[in-house]
């Protein structure tokens, strides 16, 4: 069963690990494979390079992540899948290079400002507030969905009570689909590591993207975590018809999710194209998964999951 | 008792009203690798600080029983001082010294190595201090030279600030530092976290070379699979408590831990999870 | 409620014969207020001042106090902090009929429209800035700043040290302490022909290098110095190794005894002088030597400097002026005020006659000419008795810039 | 996960605190007719250092920028004020508006002065914004040493007195229900009324969006960014407000003072507001007011009743004075509240019924923000 | 010789003795990541101690027990409030050291009272003439001395175990007690280093050209803060660096006084400030500082 179903969308849950404990609604099975959802635009990466002093941590990179498909990024450590994240979404400017989406250029535009054309990201390393709680650290994420400023807060009107309410209650939504919902009164930075995973994940939803960029997001995960989390990272290419480009070392998932796979080596791009073909794709043997030497489980995460 | 085994027994430790261990006892004998596993929160960094003696840094405490390494009991001695006794640990996150450079990171690592710069050089030990510093730098260098042996990128970045590594790299960094101090007993929390397959590979080999060579390993792991193929014992918690413990080729063949932290779906179990959950998780669209 | 308006029948209403008072005087006692630094920048001075004073009144007391009633002050150390000053104010304000001191010139001012409004209490401030004056319960006994320079400069322009033409440094400090100060070199200089090389500094600059060097370079030939002791010192003691030996006269506040130990000793021995208008309180005159003689006796091993003499002069005005109350029967707030304004000639025994008929006017436009001496108790000894230079008599205190 | 966790973690004293605070407010507005002047002025000079804290407590405590620079735009208030409402006389400029209006405008231009400074505050943090600001301390001293056709110079400046709806707040005597009313006691209402204002407005702040994205960007700048914070624009807005905290302070302590001098607004001041926010609890509008309260009535009381305290001699003839007494204790309550009561008084406040309860200032007691969760 | 090189020498002069005090700043910055607010207090105590005593046991002695008896009050601090602390937040810690200056100032400016202590140096008023410039021996003295400390202090926070204990312990407390790093040791004798550069400090600001010890010494401290900032908060030879600059401006703000008339009077106390927000403009991590790393 190594390389799981490949079949572009199949039909919903088929082969679909177990889904999260959540909430799911017989409206489920109604609804079949959602395409992208209208307004969804494609991002095109051109020619993008990064060099820190000294170093070249891209090298002229280019990929496309069409509407609404999940896009893997692999590559060993330091290949420069984060800052190709951080680039997209302006945590780090490009040397040069071009990152379109739709018709936005992203290169040179401040963080708020890429958030504010639909782009959320997960951290790799997490960047949760020690002491806010899970539903507060959620709100954050409704930061640009929402408008009331320090006179409509402070004075406490209406309208800013109004839009508390209904973006509390679509977070309360996404914290029941991610299975957060018993946490929310919690302080996010003293879950375990697997829960505050999934609090970066709910953030990231929490901000309405059209493209969700995921960090890891299965990473320090139990076996039944990373089922959850893959089948929940499904689910909402699936519910939503978002694009999300994946950064994840345990290739069972990326197997599982991705449509696409970009791998990246020492910055530059080394092979893309659809997963069984990467994985089989010698270059990407020898400089990422290692030849599966089955005695000593060479790569044990790849096939983790499902074998 | 062997000189160098660890005994952890019934300790409970917890963090402010939450407790986190209760009554959990581990056994690691001279030589061995042990595995410790067990789902998010289930208490198994906890088991590691509680060892370490760095619950504090988290607001945790120690509430009750004992932890003692080659017959000596530790719960009374600073974290410092644990690394002098041979007890060195990697800790959850790597925190490596984000601001310092890659090769200072494992100086540092050296700091506490034993009969390490501190402790011996004071008084009128002066002679054995100025030939103790010469073996000692031998040593530095011997341990130097196999960390980057382990891991070559760290010689190529050794200028770098750590902060700015990948997070495999600090990944690597992390591990190298802690076997620049020499230890008897490392404590490894998630050290495959976050590692390239070939990497996380590497991790492995490395831990039983560095067994091999005489060092005790407590592993805490979410890759089960690697941690029951490297250890001979392993430990199961579940919040907070022991569920299962014995023999790692055991463990590794018991249907509950296959399921849970081997990932192996039988087919009856996963045709039930199929059938039972028939759809994806859904979340509606956002108006507007 | 607690403190609704229940008629202070304490004041009588002034009969010729009978004794009015009021404003916290009882049958006993008359509490008087004083608002000190004992912990802030000017506790030095506070220190001196408050114990001076103590000394004084002990002794008020024992004469028999006024109006068989005894004197009693209520300290309060405001530590030199805006807040508390006027915390202090307003607390003891109710309860005093006045405050013989009041540390701190920027504090005065901030309730000066309070006391002139509804307070009336009698007050003298130990700063002798020429914008406290005008006010009839705002007092300062002695000349001000700016007339002890135009004074300093007179003695300078006699002694020879300076002449038409030439340059005259004056490095004083910021606030109107200096400013005042430099007000009256400025008219003075004007008034002999001389440029003054002006050299704003602040409490906390330590090191009068820099100073020094500028003003050797403008080729100054006196300097003139409103600051500190320690600016003193320092200055001094540079100007004279590194060769700029010229005469240096400082305004009251700028010598302490302590100096003369350090390693400018000798430098202020040499070339330093005070323009100020009291005796020194090692002078043999029987005013300074018996106070000396008190003083030292009451608090042993203190030092002897001018705060003793500015605190003692300070409370036998008030002194005075509640005896003077007390005669004309009115022992209150109004009557004190008008007992000093009928002060016109009053001799402290230091060397200098007040008269305090003008509120508009300081106390005296004599100054005094000291030098520092090792060998004399508080380590300064007469140079030229008290004097008013020409410049002085017409200058118009307080200016037109007010 | 361990069960604890789960368990509920509110506390059950929802109504209890708004009965307090109601009770609170009716003491504060009984005050007035028993206490004396001094202690009204002490309780005035409270409100308005809890206006000022509650200020740099949205800029430290909640956004994480740290500020040595309050006392700055404090001055700017003060001065301001004076220089809009005051006529030309004493040789000054003024501009003589109504004192309503001058007051709005002294709040206004401490918050210009807060948003000129934001190309540093918007790019600093830390120690290096700390001292950075710091620079306004010496600048502002020297510009109200310096610009003395503005600021009266060494001596100050006379404060107008506020006059609302031809209503004049000052010394001139009402009586009312018997009880003379001098500017103290006028005023302490309008200190009441911006105190309650403004905490009320900061809890909103705090508990509403902008105070979510404070403390996002406080704890993860980046993080903050990536969410869709802009983070410079976002600290400069902090900054401003907090500005105009400082200058509305600034226009409160100037009409008690009723003459503003420049000395009062140096280092030390800056200082006793950070110890006031770090006393009372970061981050949380509660703590700021129980902090000034603390900070700026301790030497007073200190200096009341320095005569009946034990171990202080009144004139310093060798034991220790009440000013150093009331500076001992004051260093020591800030590091022992640093070291064993993390989260500041605020974090006892709730719990325990203290004599402080009867404060007026802490008529916002009730006030609990989220915030205050913050650890310290 | 022209007015601006006369400055130049003066400013350097004085420089020498900001750069001491700041470099006590950076070093406890270095070990703990503190803003150390009460090192005005430690430079009276070394002080104090030292004129107090340098009569009776003369000079060097004295100076030797002044240095000890800082660095005891430097430990003392470390000792009874900063290993206390519990919390992880370095501003908030940097207030506690607001509360300790508050306590020493007090009860030091109450024990040196109304004295004008003086330390008996050998300097004395000894000064050296370069043209018409004349630099009094202190501050060549203090000089030499800021460069000695400042590179002995750059080379043991580089090469020495102690450096990289101590960066480590500033970083990142947990991690550094897992490589066996004592933190309390560490952070103890980072206190005490920087109460003996304390001491040093006060020395020159104790000695010729200004008069003595006295209650308002600590003052010169206000002038490290833009020093150390200048030069990056953890740089030691920023410490230096920075020093050099703020003496150098401000002596020029003093001695140009009279062409700089229309920014107002009283230059010299702002102009180090003012330098100070222009570098920060270009650098916001000071001219040698290491910028805030953070990487996601
Ligand atoms: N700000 C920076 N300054 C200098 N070098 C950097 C910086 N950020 C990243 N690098 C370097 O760029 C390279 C790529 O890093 P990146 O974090 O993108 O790797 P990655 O592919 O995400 O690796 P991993 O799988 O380990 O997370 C690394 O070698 C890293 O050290
Ligand atoms: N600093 C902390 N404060 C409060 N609770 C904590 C803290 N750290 C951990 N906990 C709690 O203690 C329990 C055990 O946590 P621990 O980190 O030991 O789990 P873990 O097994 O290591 O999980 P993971 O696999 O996610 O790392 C969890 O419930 C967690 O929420
Ligand atoms: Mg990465
Ligand atoms: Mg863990």
């Amino acid at each position: 069963m190594r390389g799981a179903p490949r079949s572009r969308r199949p039909p919903p849950g088929s082969r679909r690990p177990e889904p999260p404990s959540g909430p799911d609604g017989p409206a489920a099975d109604a609804a079949g494979p959602v395409p992208a959802a209208p307004g969804v635009p494609e991002l095109r990466v051109t020619g993008l390079t990064v060099r820190f002093a000294g170093l070249t941590a891209l090298d002229d990179v280019s990929f496309t992540v069409r509407p609404g498909s999940v896009h893997a990024v692999i590559g060993p450590n330091g290949a420069g899948k984060s800052t190709c994240f951080n680039v997209l979404s302006g945590v780090y400017r490009a040397t040069s290079g071009s990152v379109r989406l739709g018709g936005h250029e992203l290169t040179g535009l401040p963080p708020h400002r890429i958030a504010g054309l639909g782009v959320a990201r997960t951290f790799q390393n997490l960047a949760l507030p020690p002491y806010a709680t899970v539903s507060d650290t959620l709100m954050l994420g409704r930061h640009r969905l929402t408008r009331a400023g320090f006179l409509a807060a402070g004075l406490r009107l209406p309208s800013a009570a109004r839009e508390e309410a209904r973006h509390g209650a679509r977070v309360r939504e996404i914290a029941a689909f991610t299975g957060l919902e018993p946490y929310l009164d919690h302080p996010a930075g003293a879950l375990p590591y697997g829960l505050q995973k999934l609090v970066e994940l709910g953030r990231a939803l929490c901000t309405e993207p059209r493209l969700l960029l995921l960090d890891e997001p299965v990473a320090g995960m139990t076996s039944a975590a990373r089922r959850r989390t893959a089948a929940l990272v499904a689910g909402i290419r699936d519910s939503l018809g978002i694009s999300i480009v994946l950064v994840e070392h345990d290739m069972g998932v990326v197997m599982r999710l991705a449509d696409e796979v970009t791998v990246l080596d020492f910055g530059r791009r080394i092979a893309g194209g659809a997963p069984e073909a990467v994985q089989r794709d010698p270059e990407v043997v020898r400089a990422y998964l290692g030849e599966a030497a089955p005695e000593d489980g060479g790569a044990p995460a790849a096939g983790r999951g499902h074998r | 008792m062997t000189a160098a085994s660890l005994r952890v027994e019934g300790v409970t430790a917890g963090y402010g009203p939450v407790r986190a261990l209760v009554d959990v006892s581990v056994d690691v004998p001279d030589g061995a690798v042990v595995a410790v596993l067990g789902g998010n929160g289930a208490g198994k960094s906890t088991l590691l600080r509680a060892v370490s003696r760095t619950l504090a840094f988290h607001g945790g405490a120690l509430r009750g029983g004992s932890v003692s390494f080659g017959g000596r009991r530790l719960d009374g001695l600073a974290a410092a001082e644990l690394v002098a006794a041979g007890v060195v640990q990697v800790p959850e996150g790597r925190q490596v010294f984000a601001r310092m450079t890659v090769a200072d990171n494992l100086r540092a690592g050296a700091l506490g190595a034993r009969g390490g710069a501190r402790g011996r050089a004071r008084g009128g030990e002066r002679d054995r201090a100025w030939g103790g510093a010469r073996a000692r730098a031998h040593r530095r260098a011997a341990a130097l030279a196999r960390v980057h042996g382990l891991f070559p990128v760290l010689r190529q970045r050794a200028q770098q600030r750590a902060g700015l590594l990948s997070g495999g790299e600090q990944q690597m960094l992390a591990l190298g530092r802690a076997l620049m101090a020499e230890p008897r007993l490392l404590l490894l929390d998630e050290p495959t976290l976050g590692l390239a397959p070939m990497a996380a590979a590497r991790i492995a080999d490395t831990i039983r070379e560095i067994n091999a060579q005489g060092t005790s390993v407590l592993l805490v792991e979410q890759n089960a699979a690697v941690a029951l193929k490297l250890a001979s014992s392993a430990y199961v918690l579940e919040t907070g408590r022991v569920a299962l413990a014995g023999p790692a080729a055991e463990l590794a063949v018991s249907d509950e831990v296959r399921r849970r932290y081997l990932g192996v779906v039988d087919e009856t179990a996963a045709q039930d999870a199929e059938s039972v959950s028939t759809s994806l998780p859904r979340l509606g669209r956002w108006p507007a | 409620s607690g403190k609704a308006n229940d008629d202070d029948a304490a004041e009588g209403d002034g009969g010729g014969s009978e004794l009015r008072v009021g404003d916290g005087v009882t049958a006993t006692t008359v509490p008087l207020g004083v608002l000190t630094d004992m912990t802030g920048v000017y506790a030095t001075l506070g220190k001196s001042v408050t114990q001076a004073q103590q000394l004084y009144f002990d002794r008020f007391n024992a004469d028999g106090g006024v109006c068989g009633r005894t004197v009693e002050l209520t300290v309060r150390d405001h530590g030199y902090d805006p807040q508390k000053a006027v915390s202090a104010y307003t607390e003891l304000e109710p309860e005093v009929l006045g405050f013989p001191q009041f540390i701190g010139s920027p504090y005065v001012a901030a309730v000066k429209d309070r006391i002139d409004g509804q307070d009336k209490g009698l007050v003298i401030p130990q700063a002798w800035s020429a914008t406290l004056l005008g006010s009839e319960n705002i007092r300062q006994i002695g000349a001000t700043y700016d007339v002890e320079m135009i004074n300093a400069v007179d003695f300078l322009v006699r002694e020879g040290a300076v002449g038409k033409g030439d340059r005259i440094g004056h490095v004083y400090f910021e606030g109107d302490y200096g400013e005042n100060a430099l007000a009256g070199s400025e008219y003075a200089a004007e008034a002999a022909g001389l440029t003054v090389v002006g050299k704003k500094i602040k409490a906390t600059d330590q090191d009068m290098t820099a100073q020094v060097t500028s003003l050797a370079k403008a080729e100054v030939s006196a300097v003139l110095m409103s600051a500190g002791p320690r600016q003193s010192a320092s200055l001094a003691g540079v100007a004279a190794a590194s060769g700029l030996d010229v005469p240096i006269v400082g305004s009251n506040p700028t010598f302490a005894p302590q100096l003369l130990e350090t390693a400018a000793g000798p430098a202020l021995l040499k070339n330093f002088h005070v323009s100020t208008s009291t005796l020194p309180i090692g002078s043999p005159e029987p005013g300074p030597a018996e106070l000396a003689a008190a003083y030292g006796k009451e608090y042993p091993g203190e030092l002897l400097d001018t705060g003793v003499i500015a605190g003692w002069s300070a409370a036998d005005l008030f002194g005075e002026a509640l005896q003077r109350a007390c005669k004309a029967k009115n022992l209150t707030r109004g009557g004190v005020t008008e007992a000093l304004l009928s002060i016109d000639s009053m001799d402290t025994g230091f060397g200098i006659t007040h008269d305090f008929s003008d509120p508009a006017e300081p106390s005296t436009r004599e100054s005094l000419i000291l030098r520092p001496d090792a060998e004399a108790k508080g380590g300064m000894v007469v140079a030229e008795e008290a004097f008013t230079a020409t410049a002085a008599a017409d200058y118009a205190v307080g200016g037109a810039e007010g | 996960m361990s069960e604890p966790l789960t368990a509920p973690r509110r506390a059950p004293r929802r109504y209890a605190l708004p009965a307090a605070a109601g009770a609170g407010l009716l003491v504060a507005l009984a005050l007035p007719f028993y206490l004396d002047r001094f202690w009204l002025q002490a309780g005035l000079f409270a409100m308005a250092a809890a206006i000022g804290a509650i200020g740099l407590n949205l800029l430290t405590g909640a956004t994480g920028q740290l500020s040595l620079g309050h006392a700055f735009f404090l001055a700017v208030g003060a001065y301001g004020y004076c220089a809009l409402a005051g006529g030309d006389e004493e040789g000054l400029t003024g501009l003589g508006l109504p004192t309503a209006v001058a007051a709005a405008g002294a709040v206004l231009l401490a918050g210009l002065a807060g948003g000129l400074l934001s190309p540093i505050a918007g790019r600093l943090s830390g120690a290096y914004l700390g001292i950075a600001t710091l620079a306004l301390i010496f600048i502002g001293q020297h510009l109200l040493f310096n610009a003395d056709d503005l600021t009266g110079g060494y001596n100050g400046r006379a404060v107008p007195p506020l006059e609302l709806f031809g209503y004049r707040f000052d010394d001139s005597e009402d009586v009312l229900l018997n009880v003379p009313f001098g500017a103290a006691e006028k005023l302490w209402y309008v200190g009441l009324a911006l105190l309650v204002a403004g905490a009320l407005f900061a809890r909103g702040v705090l508990r509403g969006r902008p105070g979510r994205a404070m403390n996002a960007l406080r704890d993860h700048r980046i993080a903050a960014g990536v969410m869709g914070v802009p983070v410079a624009r976002l600290r400069a807005g902090v900054f401003v407000l907090s500005s105009m905290y400082a200058g509305l302070a600034g226009v409160l302590l100037a009409l008690v003072f009723q003459r503003t001098v420049p000395e009062y607004f140096g280092f030390v001041l800056s200082l006793e507001y950070l110890a006031m926010i770090v006393v009372g609890g970061l981050g949380s509008v509660a703590g700021a007011v129980l902090g000034a309260a603390f900070v700026s009535l301790l030497p007073q009381v200190f200096m009341r009743y320095s005569e009946s305290l034990p171990l202080v001699s009144a004139t310093g003839d060798g034991g220790v004075a009440p000013g150093e007494a009331s500076r001992y204790l004051y260093g020591a309550a800030v590091v022992a509240v640093v070291l064993f009561l993390p989260g500041g008084l605020a974090r006892l406040a709730p719990r325990r019924r203290t004599p402080e309860k009867k404060e007026p200032s802490d008529a916002e007691d009730a006030i609990q923000t989220q915030t205050s969760a913050h650890r310290a | 010789m022209t007015t601006f090189v006369e400055l130049l020498i003066g400013g350097l002069s004085t420089g020498s003795v900001y750069a001491l005090i700041a470099l006590g700043f950076v070093v406890i910055f270095k070990a703990t990541e503190v803003v150390n607010f009460a090192h005005a207090s430690l430079l009276l105590a070394g002080g104090y101690v030292a004129a107090r005593l340098s009569g009776h046991i003369g000079f060097w002695p004295a100076l030797a027990v002044g240095i000890a008896g800082a660095a005891t009050v430097g430990a003392l601090v470390e000792f009874l409030v900063i290993r206390r602390y519990r919390g992880g937040e370095h501003s908030v810690l940097a207030i506690a050291t607001i509360g300790v200056d508050i306590v020493l100032l007090t009860e030091f400016t109450r024990l040196i009272g109304t004295d004008v202590l003086t330390l008996g140096d050998p300097w004395g008023d000894a000064v050296l003439t370069f043209g018409s410039v004349t630099v009094p021996q202190t501050r060549i003295a203090a000089l030499a001395a800021a460069a000695l400390l400042i590179t002995a202090f750059l080379l043991a926070f580089r090469y020495t175990s102690w450096g990289v204990a101590m960066r480590a312990a500033a970083e990142n407390r947990e991690a550094a007690a897992l490589m066996g790093v004592r933190l309390g040791r560490v952070s103890l004798s980072a206190w005490a280093v920087a109460g003996a550069l304390a001491a040093v400090a006060a020395l020159f600001l104790t000695v010729f050209p200004t008069p003595g010890l006295e209650r308002s010494t600590s003052f010169a401290a206000f002038k490290a803060f833009p020093a150390a900032i200048i030069g990056g908060l953890d740089s030691t030879a920023g410490a230096l660096a920075g020093g050099l600059i703020v003496g150098v401006t401000e002596a020029m703000a003093t001695g140009y006084q009279a062409e700089l008339s229309f920014l107002g009077r009283g230059l010299g106390d702002v102009a180090p400030y003012l330098v100070m927000l222009l570098v920060l403009l270009a650098r916001p991590a000071g001219l040698f500082g290491t910028r805030e790393l953070t990487r996601v």
